[in-house]
């Protein structure tokens, strides 16, 4: 029974790195999470302790007898553990309350889950030609709330940043929202939370928190429409994509590609993963996932093409292109 | 699950509608495995034997279903019903009723206002979406359809639907627009 | 049979001893044969039957987590694919849950209870064995249905839309949503008939305060399971109407609603929970007086923390979607309701700890159980307290800290006090003691093992790990955390699988037993090991909570039941007295056929909706020829003065 | 015993009271004016502009509308209330085809032209010669591919005849102009692209040497636009966008909207997300009006593409609203939308009646305008300032129009949301009223009104663009409004801003009308009745069976022998007939974007056709 003892100190530290790890730190909530967990966790040890030194004495004890003073402690016991509890709750509840009432500044976030990708508008209230749609990736500015309105386009999603805040359901028929303020600078990756079929492991995406001037500045260069090609092969990919299978369903700004039913491919070389957090971004996954993308995320809507090596080529070196 | 397994519970398989039904080879093409014998007893051979797989796999019908709609196929055929496009849950077929013939449709085009989806669609996605299409017209079998989609409804509940195709009422001229 | 003269028909201090003992064989004995086997209609049978049918899923759903584990021992390993991944998760949650967590706590109520209670057998004993065979039947086409690749895989509580018609295709949640059907079924008649027993059935003089507590956990748990399953299976029910035939019931566009199916599979889920761990308070309360050699200490509290318990397990299910965006008020309510239900069970805890403590502890291998489930489950008890509060579930939901929490109440709540039971009441069911020596060994690597699989869980949880993922990325920190994880698994394997070969072993190889081994209090003990097919010669009777130890071999018995006849004593609820002498069924082959005909309905319904009404017919026949009135061939029955 | 008798008899009386519900629900429904007839003279009447009439000898008809103010209004009178009653069909001519027959008959001389749905046959009759004989016939071959990319069935709305000369529109968006006696082709202009879209069904207007066609699709994402093309040599003039910047637009330096809300720059561009306006809609397939003392040309542009509104946030300018430009530059002067960020697919292209109308007292210059929106507007042809905005139809997904500001006010309650179904949204997608156009009767002050009473629920889904497929993502069921009829026929009084009379019809009415200055109005209905009506009263004269629906335009004229005669086309088809020309299987209420399921029984009431029918009064 001694080995526990360090196992439970374990529990504290872990998890107070990496970038997908609640007590990250990168948050309002994340912060708040971590003043609750404290207490709970320190109440929590406590008792465990009491229970395991009661026991280790019960079972030690040779003598009998003493039902008088078990009767006093059983007393005692209830009185502190119903005790404890409430205290527990209101704790939890004080702190809830407290998230719960995070101001609203105006920056709206609209994210639709889809079956394994992510759909994000920027929306900025009264200029629709401001708005901004992109996939797979999160911008955000730090130090300001942002209220992030979730709805899923087919099964229950969750959306969840663990170093800054708690999750919320994306649920088809509901409008459900949250506010979530980022604290610290930093680049930090969420995942789907609730399972939702055969994908549900591969639906990431990355998290940039950065100062208020560097958002702007990258939603300024998000709105402009696509870079266009300039090598004979980008053109020759450009060909390819813009009238073939790929415009069907993915859109690219100032291109004939217009089809909205998947990720938005404007800015698709500046994002930091493939297939919503399949791949990283670099030419060999890029080939791999553009030869046969069923193989790297077996399921997901995006069928085998079956390019030829040259249109392959010309394909992703005009992806590559689209910083 | 080893194959011996499976082979040893192909009785059963039968009363459980054949176990290829359920295959989820996301791949798009499945193995052309032998189709299930009860389906071949109820329907001719077919000349490709792709049909069958495409045909008689749930998930490939099911992601007919999604392509059905995100083509904009519904635009035109609405959900089975027609509109600017012909009917497709009747009896009345203009180019042929068989996979192929839709396939062929679908891919090619047709003369009279049916673009060609060719090149905007790949060769598994048609042959899913022709799946589809032939299931509005209970040519699938009915295990394999499922019995809503989460959206508007569009037909009352399946005890009250009629089963088998609805024999709609031929024009006394014929088809074509231009007499 | 011979003639006999009619006033020796009943037992008596002059029809006794071994004259007794063969009539009673005589009229009690079932028909030989397979015929005779599946027309068995003795608690004792159909217990067993029950018991080794759910150990079997649980070894079976063990090695699917087995193949889980080494799937998630590397990242972005490619041992099994997607769909095969997604099936097994949901098969192996789906089996250990409806399967066999809840069932084997049936099974071993359905054996011991009787025996408590000192009676000869369970109130509707045809009901009992068409439990036991709808059980089996629900658990054979499931397996049947994953091993053709039809397996469902949208997880144990299959969450719509995903389990809906449109995302889900094909038959595969279609076999879940029956399986549901079928266990909840089996799952309701077991509770009518163990509440029955109970209320109905105790030896004179056991009133309710002097009943064993094992009988009152069972008790709770039978009323909670008649409250929580229709929950499940109406959910369920409409599930496969929206499926089948095109109902909207989860379809939000048109007036359904996707939380529906959740806030109903929830309100059983909870209970379900609870249904399973009452139980096993109920062994470690047995035990724990055993073999502290006293009482347990105060009984009232323990006897009133299970029935809080119970009630407050309907009280808080919405503690399984505080992510689902429901008002924040109503949270809280939910907090408090989750933080209160712990209060009970820290009261039961500090009573087996005081029982031990007051009593003279002897560490046979059940003890090594009882006390391995208290160092366990107060850790998960306090994680839960943990997930009770919302800004922690927030960040902690459907993440690996979950998964070890209820790993913890569930292995360590649950499966612990089983196994503890098991060795307990092993000599009762075969004669034989399990080996001490191996028990131990079997503990030691199940102990380790669960550790070692499901704490680091809690840590891969907080570092984000969401739950149900077929692989994960390299470099998140989470690579160690999950091959520690696998290793664990594969010791905790090698306990079970300890266990289980000490248990056959010991089938013939075992010390015998006489009647009370572990020189226990219960009735249980005050019959041969293992009992006879009419349990007792002659109906107990009970003056205190420990019969044995305080009459010993003096134990006052009550006579004048027929000898030539099944026949049962039926005693008043509160004070058992002794009301009426009430025939027991005699075995009879259709209850298992009305099993084949609604299993037949139900699974056929899967395929066409009009099964039910096709299947409606042979279902009727064989419940009217199962119910048909036996007009009774012996005489008229003399009052007794 | 005595409760058994008890609850048999309340049984019994239940099953009688159903039963006498039902038959008197049977028999309420069918065909009925129930509208009280009485007498109506307006005061102060509204009167036609003095130039409105087109150059040409009275009793003829050169363009759809009858004049530039788009009265459709006839001085011949030889027709009366007393006699129409003896009405009999002159001569009747098969086209040969089996598509929605929705043009006008333009008579030019002794020679009727007709023009035919795909493949848009010319016909010239001749007049003279008994059952009027083909003079000449043009084929125009149009790409047979057209027919996949019109959203409403292979229509044609009519030609226009100016000086010798017949201007006519293919479905593939080919001008064309033929010389009226010959039928040779003088030239042929190309102005749509059918591969992303783009059809034309609408019929052009020829005034001031220009002739003027719009493009359809907005169905099909297509970014609408308004094309001048010289008479004599077929050169494309001018061409105004309705969406993207103001330079596409022809918006200039006098343009001069009255309302705030459509004062900008690049409006177009920035009431759309990102490149939406691209494919934004705003086409141009309803009429087009002219007032000649002002050299404008009015007219309205069609709905916002796609009918998703989540999908195109902002006002989405300048769809659903109506252009007041110069003929000759094209540059814009006012603009008025009367449906911002439209949320219904309710295009704004009806008819704009130009009147010189008395309002408060002050005769001013207006257009009378019955919306799609189910609203009759009143609007100054000068400012474009609204001056009332009236309910002519049953309305609940609008709670008014502000007068203040011009905003078209919506109903919370009925906005389309995803993950919903939204029931009772009324006036459906056709609208208070489709494109028929309404006819104004300047002896009675009245504008007859042949509209709709249909609502729909509307569910939205996710739109995918993929040029040359329809680009909705929303999936409707139309039904019935309240009253169960689903057309109704209203004199609306513009003055007193109230309807003078209604006649509800069964079937929803997708006929024009016609009044002439006998005091008699034609109109006709989808199972094929040709109706003539007294204009005051709104009494039935005269009906007559023809062998299909009317989707069609009366027109009169004074034949050679000097006798008044009434023509029109009898072939079922449009939007709504859709379902009988294409045929339709029931079991799907969205069929034909969703109007199919509000006229399940028209097959059944309307065989396919094609025909012309003249009537006049016997010699």
């Amino acid at each position: 029974m001694r080995r526990l003892a360090p196992l439970v100190a374990l529990l504290a530290l872990g998890g107070c790195h990496g970038q997908q790890a609640v007590l990250g730190g990168g948050g309002r909530d994340d912060a708040l999470f971590g003043g609750l967990w404290q207490i709970f966790l320190i109440v929590t040890i406590v008792f465990y302790l009491v229970v395991l030194a009661g026991l280790t004495w019960a079972v030690l004890r040779r003598r009998e007898g003493g039902e008088a003073v078990v009767r006093t402690t059983f007393y005692i016991w209830v009185g502190v553990v119903s005790l404890t509890l409430v205290g527990l709750s209101i704790a939890s509840w004080l702190v809830d309350r407290t998230m719960n009432r995070a101001a609203h500044t105006g920056l709206t976030v609209e994210i639709t889950a889809h079956q394994w990708w992510w759909d994000v508008r920027y929306i900025s209230p009264g200029h629709p030609d401001q708005t901004l749609r992109t996939s797979n990736e999160l911008h955000l500015p730090v130090g300001v709330p942002v209220q992030v309105i979730l709805n899923s386009a087919d099964v229950i999603h969750s959306f969840w940043i663990p170093n800054i805040s708690g999750k919320q359901d994306l649920i088809p028929g509901r409008n459900n929202d949250i506010v979530i303020t980022p604290t610290r600078v930093g680049i930090y990756r969420s995942q789907c939370a609730e399972y939702c079929g055969l994908q549900h492991a591969h639906m990431a995406f990355d998290v940039t928190i950065e100062p208020l001037a560097t958002f702007q500045q990258w939603w300024g260069d998000g709105l402009l429409p696509a870079r266009a090609p300039a090598t004979p092969e980008q053109k020759a990919g450009y060909a390819y994509v813009t009238t073939r299978e790929c415009a069907t369903c993915h859109n690219i700004s100032g291109t004939p590609a217009t089809g909205k039913v998947a990720p938005d491919l404007t800015h698709f070389a500046s994002r930091a993963t493939i297939g919503a957090g399949t791949f990283p971004m670099n030419r060999g996954h890029l080939y791999a996932w553009l030869a046969d993308p069923q193989r790297a995320k077996p399921g997901n809507k995006m069928p085998e093409i079956g390019l030829e090596p040259d249109q392959l080529h010309a394909v992703a070196a005009y992806l590559e292109s689209l910083k | 699950m080893p194959s011996p397994c499976r082979a040893s519970l192909l009785i059963v398989a039968l009363l459980a509608g054949g176990c290829d039904q359920m295959r989820n080879d996301p791949r798009g093409h499945p193995l052309p495995e032998t189709p299930p014998l009860v389906s071949t007893v109820l329907s001719p051979v077919r000349a490709d034997p792709r049909a069958a797989d495409y045909q008689n796999n749930a998930f490939q019908v099911s992601n007919g279903q999604l392509y059905y709609h995100w083509m904009n196929c519904t635009g035109c055929h609405s959900e089975g019903g027609g509109g600017i496009g012909p009917s497709l849950m009747d009896v009345n077929w203009r180019y042929g009723s068989t996979m192929e013939d839709v396939v062929q449709s679908i891919s090619n085009g047709r003369p009279n206002g049916m673009p060609a989806f060719g090149g905007k669609m790949t060769a598994a996605q048609i042959w899913q979406t022709a799946a589809y299409v032939r299931s509005l017209s209970q040519h699938v079998p009915q295990s394999i359809r499922s019995g809503r989609s989460e959206g508007l409804s569009v037909g009352e509940p399946s005890t009250l639907r009629d089963p088998h195709p609805y024999r709609a009422v031929t024009p006394k001229q014929d088809e074509a627009t231009v007499k | 049979m011979t003639d006999l003269d009619p006033d020796l028909a009943r037992d008596g201090p002059e029809l006794t001893g071994e004259e007794l003992h063969r009539r009673l064989t005589l009229a009690w004995r079932r028909p030989a044969g397979l015929y005779g086997w599946l027309s068995s209609t003795d608690h004792k049978e159909i217990g067993k039957r029950y018991i080794v049918t759910a150990f079997g899923f649980f070894l079976v759903a063990g090695v699917l987590a087995l193949v889980m584990r080494t799937q998630l021992a590397r990242p972005e390993s490619g041992l099994i694919t997607a769909d095969r991944y997604n099936q097994i998760f949901t098969m192996h949650g789906t089996t250990m849950m409806f399967l066999f967590a809840v069932p084997v706590m049936e099974a071993v109520a359905i054996y011991v209870i009787p025996l408590m209670l000192g009676t000869r057998n369970m109130a509707f004993a045809r009901l009992n064995a068409f439990s036991f065979w709808m059980y089996l039947f629900g658990g054979i086409m499931l397996w049947v249905a994953f091993a053709l690749n039809v397996g469902p895989d949208a997880g144990w509580f299959a969450y719509t839309p995903l389990s809906g018609p449109e995302f889900s295709p094909g038959k595969r949640v279609d076999i879940w949503a029956q399986m549901i059907t079928f266990t909840e079924v089996a799952g309701l008649a077991a509770a009518v008939v163990m509440a029955t027993t109970i209320l109905k059935q105790r030896a004179p003089g056991m009133t309710l305060a002097k009943m064993p507590l094992f009988a009152w956990s069972m008790l709770v748990v039978a009323l909670m399971i008649i409250f929580a399953l229709p929950a499940v299976a109406l959910d369920s029910g409409m599930l496969i109407s929206d499926r089948l035939v095109g109902t909207h019931f989860f379809n939000p566009y048109e007036r359904g609603d996707a939380l529906l199916w959740q806030h109903l599979f929830w309100f059983f889920g909870h209970p379900e929970v609870y249904i399973i761990f009452l139980p096993a308070t109920g062994f470690i309360s047995e035990m724990t007086a055993t073999f502290s050699r006293r009482p347990v200490f105060a009984y009232p509290a323990v006897v009133l923390s299970l029935i809080a318990t119970g009630l407050l397990a309907f009280g808080l299910w919405v503690h399984h979607m505080f992510a689902t965006g429901l008002p924040r008020m109503g949270y809280a309510f939910y907090t408090a309701a989750s933080m209160t239900v712990a209060i009970p069970t820290g009261i039961q805890i500090f009573c087996w700890v005081a029982t031990i403590w007051l009593g003279r502890p002897v560490y046979r291998v059940p003890m090594l159980w009882v006390i391995g489930f208290i160092v366990t489950f107060v850790i998960g008890g306090l994680t839960g307290v943990m997930l009770a509060s919302v800004p922690l579930d927030l960040q902690l939901h459907d993440t690996y800290f979950v998964v070890a929490h209820f790993h913890y109440v569930l292995i360590g709540g649950a499966v612990f006090p089983l196994l503890g039971a098991t060795t307990y009441w092993f000599p009762k069911f075969t004669g034989r003691l399990m080996s001490e020596a191996w028990g131990k060994v079997a503990f030691a690597l199940v102990f380790c093992g669960f550790h070692l699989t499901f704490f680091p869980m809690h840590i891969t949880g907080m570092m984000g790990m969401p739950r149900r993922v077929y692989t994960y990325p390299a470099g998140m920190g989470w690579d160690t955390l999950n091959l520690i994880s696998s290793i664990g698994a594969f010791i905790l394997a090698a306990g079970f699988a300890t266990f289980i070969v000490n248990a056959l072993v010991c089938l013939r190889k075992g010390r015998v037993a006489g009647p009370d081994p572990w020189d226990a209090a219960g009735l249980e003990w005050a019959t041969s090991s293992p009992p006879p097919v009419f349990n007792f010669p002659h109906i107990p009777a009970v003056a205190s909570r420990t019969p044995l130890w305080d009459e010993g071999e003096g134990l006052p018995v009550m006579t004048g039941l027929r000898v030539d006849e099944r026949e049962h004593l039926t005693t008043t609820v509160i004070e058992a007295i002794p009301s009426v002498r009430e025939p027991s069924p005699h075995p009879t082959i259709w209850p298992l056929l009305s099993a084949i005909a609604i299993g037949v309905t139900f699974v056929a319904s899967i395929f066409t909706p009009w099964a039910l009404v096709v299947g409606l017919v042979p279902s009727a026949i064989a419940l009217a020829i199962w119910f048909w009135p036996k007009n009774p061939t012996v005489p008229p029955e003399p009052t007794i003065e | 015993m005595a409760r058994n008798r008890l609850a048999w008899g309340l049984l019994a009386a239940l099953v009688i009271i159903v039963a006498v519900a039902a038959v008197i629900a049977i028999i309420g429904r069918g065909d009925r004016a129930t509208q009280p007839l009485t007498a109506y003279t307006a005061p102060a009447l509204a009167k036609m502009p003095a130039a409105a009439s087109v150059p040409g000898v009275p009793g003829e008809w050169h363009i759809p509308a009858g004049d530039y103010a788009s009265t459709r209004y006839s001085d011949l009178s030889q027709i009366t209330t007393q006699n129409v009653g003896q009405l009999k069909p002159a001569f009747t001519f098969d086209t040969g085809f089996l598509k929605g027959h929705e043009a006008a008959p333009l008579i030019v001389g002794s020679t009727m032209y007709l023009i035919t749905p795909y493949p848009n046959v010319v016909y010239a009759l001749d007049l003279t010669k008994p059952g009027a004989a083909v003079k000449w016939r043009f084929d125009p071959k149009p790409d047979p591919k057209s027919q996949g990319v019109a959203c409403c069935d292979v229509v044609s709305r009519g030609m226009s005849y100016d000086n010798g000369r017949l201007f006519m529109v293919t479905l593939d968006g080919q001008v064309i102009a033929l010389d009226a006696n010959s039928g040779a082709q003088v030239w042929r202009t190309p102005i749509a692209d059918i591969s992303k879209g783009e059809t034309v069904t609408m019929a052009p207007l020829v005034a001031a040497g220009k002739v003027l066609v719009g493009d359809a699709g907005g169905e099909f994402g297509v970014r609408g636009s308004l094309t001048a093309l010289d008479e004599g040599s077929g050169k494309i003039v001018w061409r105004a966008y309705s969406t993207g910047p103001d330079k596409d637009v022809l918006i200039g330096p006098n343009f001069h909207p009255y309302y705030a809300q459509d004062r900008g720059k690049d409006l177009g561009v920035t009431s759309w997300p990102g490149e939406a306006w691209k494919q934004g809609g705003g086409t141009v397939w309803g009429w087009i009006s002219y007032d000649p003392e002002l050299r404008t040309i009015y007219y309205g542009t069609s709905n916002p593409g796609p009918w998703n509104p989540e999908q195109r946030p902002g006002d989405n300018k300048w769809t659903a609203g109506v252009f007041a430009r110069d003929i000759d530059t094209g540059q814009a002067k006012w603009f008025y939308q009367s449906n911002p960020h439209d949320l219904y697919d309710h295009d704004d292209i009806n008819e704009l009646i130009l009147l010189d109308m008395p309002v408060d007292g002050k005769m001013r210059k207006v257009i009378v305008h019955p919306g799609r929106t189910g609203y009759m507007y009143v609007l100054d042809r000068l400012t474009g300032q609204v001056l009332s905005a009236d309910p002519y139809s049953y309305i609940t997904a609008y709670t008014g129009v502000d007068l203040k500001t011009g905003r078209l006010q919506h109903n919370p309650a009925k906005e389309p949301v995803s993950g919903r179904v939204v029931r009772g949204i009324c006036p459906a997608p056709p609208g208070g009223k489709d494109w028929n156009p309404s006819a104004f009767s300047p002896r009675t002050g009245l504008v007859y009104v042949p509209h709709l009473n249909l609502c729909n629920d509307n569910a939205l889904s996710q739109p995918n663009y993929i040029p040359g497929t329809a680009y909705l993502g929303v999936e409707a069921k139309m039904y019935a409004g309240p009253g169960g009829n689903r057309g109704v026929l209203t004199a609306w009084d513009p003055v007193r801003r109230k309807a003078a009379f209604e006649i509800k019809e069964d079937l929803p009415l997708w006929s024009g009308a016609l009044a002439t200055a006998g005091d008699v109005v034609f109109y006709g209905t989808l199972d094929g009745w040709f109706k003539a009506i007294d204009a005051r009263s709104g009494k039935l004269l005269w009906k007559f069976k023809t062998e299909s629906g009317i989707v069609g335009q009366p027109v009169t004229y004074r034949g050679p022998d000097g006798r008044q005669y009434v023509a029109i086309f009898s072939g079922v088809g449009g939007w709504v007939g859709g379902l009988v020309s294409n045929g339709f299987d029931h079991r799907d209420p969205t069929g034909g974007l969703g109007i199919f399921n509000a006229v399940q029984d028209l097959p059944k009431k309307s065989p396919r056709g094609g025909r012309l029918y003249a009537f006049a009064l016997p010699r």
